[in-house]
């Protein structure tokens, strides 16, 4: 008996036609169209397409809630071992379906799932969720592509514990899994090095977390009784820039009060920030930092209390180091000030 | 050079502040967990206090050893982003080793005890040897 | 940025236009706005409207602070 | 300077009444291997007994708690000898000849403290990961004399590890060897000229140095109570560098990492090829904050003052070291000199945690040797040589990870060697 596979492409693939056509709704079809006979090739019968699903990607990008819970319909009736959808390739809207479709089915239906695209498609967005092999930017790829899709594909149907991204060929996933290199480490590490010297691209083995989590602080009980501040990356200063906040590649951060101050206004109140059209929020700050909006909040008892100062810097030129920096120091002065909660607005 | 007036140790292991305990500042909290130190020290951090020895001294794993001992400064100063960074930056290695819960025999925590008591006692370059012939004479 | 006062222990809603680059940062309460130059605002509208916009926005991000949340979360408004 | 390396290919150990190497074996008396051991005070003082044992690879025994791998050697020209300023004189070594007893080590083991590491495997999955499962291993149990402290009582075993390393060495000292290879470096303003094309590289290499069981020692001095300072690659594959470190098991350096340091052998590999190698320099991994900044500082100065091109730096051990390697990093390149770093990673047992206690986007390219908690399991062996009394108790051993039918369930950390941070394997993780 061999697995069963549902396969999942777009208008353009099931040769419908390209972008004229691509607001076909979905449409449920026997056995493999186009691309899943190179899948069906691959799995030598160990494995095989016995429904494909069409659908435009257009009608799947504005139609996205009633699409999907098609598809989950037909895939469920369908009972398969696997749900491979793609590869997408630099198609946009198709990868964003691929993904979006594939991951559908993995949450509700708890099959196994399997894409493709290439790396730059804002569908692979979804690769610490769902597993997707890299592909080139162009369907010229499928023939590299179609083997280490369907050996996956192959290893998930079977239940067999996965390889680290680069044995499996799937995009890095944040799971760290380890393996046997060819060489040892200190070789390749002398090869990378040599590489960096040359100027020549090399990839690292681990790359460094950009960032860190923190996990949510509980909600805030009671608004009413809460002092609430207000914090922005939007380089909101008082007019005239009295701290020289530089515009770029800031150095120092902001703290003004704004104790009786009801509204910001154009005649007190600009921004220092060089990144964006200065125009909006020079007009009106509150565009950046809601004051007057916070105000009546505080009137009307939604919240207990402005906090008396609020925090700036501008995003832009700020060093991620330095923006950790200054946020972390504030950070202190209002947990010593006693404030509850934070709103921080960003441009 | 290292100003051991300055010197307060946040401790959760008695063997350190048997050793110490009548050379230097202690917060001695016997009943906190490993984290729970590591805790208490990142408010200290936050308070301005000068974080003076790595808070993963040692490479015993957070979840095998109970003990933790961690020097900061007396007397807080002005806040370090950067070392509020290492401290949390500990906290969350620390929350990837599974805890264990198992039952430690006296002979395994005093050893467990000793470690820690001798990284620090390194770390401030304090006789640790001494330390121990003191209480040897005591018992 | 948000990330350090969350670290503080403050809870924080990040309210921001690009909602990729606050995921990145590590927001975990984020709330979308209008447009980069004009996050809580809009320009094209007449002062009250604009007006009655901003407050949904900062409504929003008040219920966000006060919503439990146990990953990055986004409050459409 | 020079060194010649003459390697003598050991292909089995026998026990016997004579001690010889002939004909690729070793015939060792353990009388006499623990008579000349014994000759030490401290070790007099402190061992109270030390028995001998032979595994091979391939057969079904399990070594635990290891605390050293030494590999035995002899100096037969040139000044210095082996492990200098602990067993031979501090003279300065890496030049002349020494011979190699190459395919076999010596194994310390027993129990240190009540929490000891360790498991070499000479068979079965966990042989895979530890490079001292390929070895012929001469192991030697050793006993604590009651009462005695646990760091006189490391020490004492320490030197019991390099005292039977340098026994058997000796016996290779008029054996013919079976390769020779020389290494050389040259003076800084000599090597330029020699390779005036080549990208003037170094070797970083940090030295665990926290304290008790946590220590390494270079001629005999602790590192932690050294500044940053520089040696030739040769003076450390001569012996100059010694392990007394023996917690965390899979990330610590045995003195047999240090006298097979890989990096140095594949920077040998291609030196006057593709680049230059220039020298070691050596730092140490302190507890102390201020020490951290100092040694990363000198670290960063040394690289410049040295107008190197790049620099592979190296690891050892869990954890605060994760800082030092950042700052080493982060302060070299920021001198300008491209880095490529040596670590391994907690990932967590699912893999999903963050893998390092720190972090910068400078450091850009890294060697991984794996994480060390993903779960293994080891099946049990029939032959069982020091004790498994600590088994469940060894970092990253879980309550209950000793079956009852002798199997372990355990995290890669319990595995001497597995992920070692100077890229001694080929395990590695994405």
């Amino acid at each position: 008996m061999s697995y069963r596979v549902v396969h999942y492409i777009n208008q353009f693939f099931a040769n419908i036609g390209g972008e004229e056509m691509a607001h076909v709704a979905p449409e449920l079809r026997e056995g493999f169209v186009g691309p899943g006979l190179a899948f069906n090739q691959a799995w030598k019968g160990e494995a095989e397409i016995v429904a494909t699903i069409v659908c435009g990607d257009s009608h799947f990008a504005e139609h996205e809630k009633e699409a999907k819970a098609q598809i989950l319909a037909w895939v469920k009736e369908k009972k398969p071992d696997l749900f491979i959808a793609g590869p997408a390739f630099n198609a946009g809207r198709y990868g964003y379906a691929c993904a979006n479709v594939a991951l559908a089915v993995k949450e509700e239906l708890g099959i196994p799932v399997l894409t493709g695209m290439y790396e730059e498609n804002p569908g692979a967005d979804l690769k610490d969720k769902i597993l997707i092999v890299p592909t080139a930017n162009s369907a010229a790829g499928m023939r590299k592509a179609a083997p280490v899709m369907a050996k996956l594909a192959l290893k998930l149907m079977k239940g067999e514990k996965l390889g680290a991204s680069c044995e499996d060929g799937y995009m890095p996933n944040g799971v760290r899994v380890n393996f046997f290199e060819k060489e040892r480490g200190s070789k390749r590490a002398v090869d990378m090095l040599l590489k960096k010297l040359a100027d020549k691209p090399f990839t690292t083995e681990y790359p460094m977390p950009s960032f860190d989590r923190v996990a949510p602080n509980p909600a805030v009980k009671d608004l009413s009784h809460a002092t609430v501040a207000l914090c922005t990356s939007g380089g909101i200063v008082p007019k005239g820039n009295p701290d020289h906040i530089e515009s770029s590649s800031a150095s120092h951060y902001g703290e003004y009060c704004i104790k009786g101050v009801e509204k910001l206004t154009a005649e007190t109140y600009e921004t220092a920030h060089g990144g964006y059209d200065p125009v909006y929020a020079n007009d009106d700050p509150n565009r950046v930092l809601p004051v007057d909006v916070m105000r009546e909040f505080e009137r009307e008892g939604r919240i207990g209390k402005l906090h008396d100062y609020f925090y700036t810097t501008v995003g832009n030129g700020t060093s991620v180091a330095n923006a950790k920096k200054f946020a972390a120091e504030y950070a202190q002065k209002l947990l010593q000030a006693g404030v509850n909660a934070v709103i921080m607005t960003s441009t | 050079m290292k100003n051991a007036r300055d010197f307060l140790i946040v401790t959760n292991n008695p063997l350190l502040a048997q050793c110490m305990g009548d050379c230097y500042e202690l917060s001695f909290f016997p009943d906190c967990s490993y984290r729970e130190i590591l805790v208490k020290v990142r408010d200290l951090v936050y308070a301005g206090h000068i974080l003076y020895t790595h808070p993963l001294s040692g490479s015993v794993k957070p979840n095998e050893t109970p003990y933790k001992s961690i020097a900061v400064s007396k007397a807080p100063h002005t806040f370090s982003a950067e070392q509020a960074g290492i401290i949390a930056e500990c906290i969350l290695a620390a929350d990837k080793f599974p805890p264990r819960t198992r039952a430690l025999g006296e002979a395994v925590k005093r050893d467990f005890q000793l470690i820690d008591y001798t990284l620090l006692a390194g770390a401030l370059e304090f006789d640790a040897a001494a330390g121990l012939s003191k209480i040897k004479n005591h018992e | 940025m948000v990330k350090e006062i969350e670290r503080a222990g403050i809870p924080v809603v990040h309210m921001c236009t690009v909602t990729p680059i606050s995921m990145t940062v590590g927001a975990n309460r984020i709330v979308p706005t209008i447009a980069i130059p004009h996050p809580l605002g809009n320009p094209a509208l007449p002062a009250e409207e604009e007006y009655a916009l901003r407050r949904k926005l900062v409504s929003r991000a008040l219920e966000a602070l006060t919503t439990e949340v146990q990953d990055q979360t986004i409050f459409e408004l | 300077m020079k060194l010649e390396l003459g390697f003598i290919e050991i292909k089995d150990i026998q026990f016997s009444n004579e001690c010889k190497v002939e004909n690729g074996t070793l015939f060792v008396d353990a009388e006499a291997v623990k008579t000349f051991v014994y000759e030490d005070d401290d070790v007099k003082a402190c061992v109270k007994s030390a028995s001998f044992d032979i595994a091979r690879p391939g057969e079904s025994v399990r070594i635990t708690p290891v605390k050293d791998v030494i590999e035995p050697r002899v100096k037969v020209e040139g000044p210095g000898g082996e492990f200098p300023g602990v067993i031979a004189k501090v003279d300065t070594v890496g030049s002349g000849r020494t011979h190699v007893l190459r395919g076999m080590a010596i194994v310390t083991a027993g129990k240190i403290v009540g929490f000891q590491e360790g498991i070499i495997d000479m068979t079965g999955p966990g042989a895979e990961y530890t490079p001292f499962s390929k070895l012929l291993n001469l192991v030697m149990v050793c006993e604590p004399v009651e009462g005695v402290h646990q760091h006189e009582y490391e020490h004492a075993v320490r030197i019991a590890g390099l005292r039977a390393a340098t026994f058997v060495g000796e016996l290779g000292r008029s054996v013919t060897p079976d390769e020779v290879k020389s290494f050389e470096t040259y003076g800084i303003k000599e090597g330029i000229e020699k390779f005036p094309e080549l990208p003037r590289v170094a070797y970083v290499h940090m030295l665990q140095s926290q304290g008790l069981l946590h220590d390494t020692y270079v001629y005999g001095v602790d590192a932690k109570r050294s500044l940053t300072t520089i040696l030739y690659p040769t003076e450390t594959m001569d012996g100059a560098i010694i392990s007394g470190n023996c917690v965390s098991a899979c990330d610590k350096n045995t003195t047999y990492h240090h006298q097979n340091n890989p990096v140095v052998a594949d920077l040998f590999e291609q030196h006057g090829k593709t680049l230059n190698y220039v020298c070691n320099i050596i730092t140490n991994e302190n507890v102390y904050l201020a020490d951290k900044q100092r040694s990363s500082d000198w670290s960063a100065k040394l690289c410049r003052l040295l107008d190197l091109d790049g620099v592979i730096v190296s690891q050892e051990g869990f954890g605060n070291p994760d800082t030092d390697l950042i700052m080493n990093t982060k302060k070299i390149e920021q001198m300008g000199v491209k880095t490529t770093i040596i670590t391994d990673e907690y990932a967590g047992q699912d893999g999903k945690s963050q893998s390092l206690a720190d972090a910068d986007p400078l450091a850009d390219a890294v060697v991984t040797g794996g994480n060390a908690n993903e779960v293994i399991v080891l099946p049990p062996m029939e032959k069982v040589i020091g004790t498994l009394d600590y088994v469940d108790k060894i970092a990253g051993g879980h309550a209950g990870s000793l079956r009852p039918d002798g199997s372990i369930e355990a995290e890669l950390q319990v595995i001497t060697g597995a992920t070692n941070e100077m890229g001694f394997n080929r395990l590695s993780a994405r």
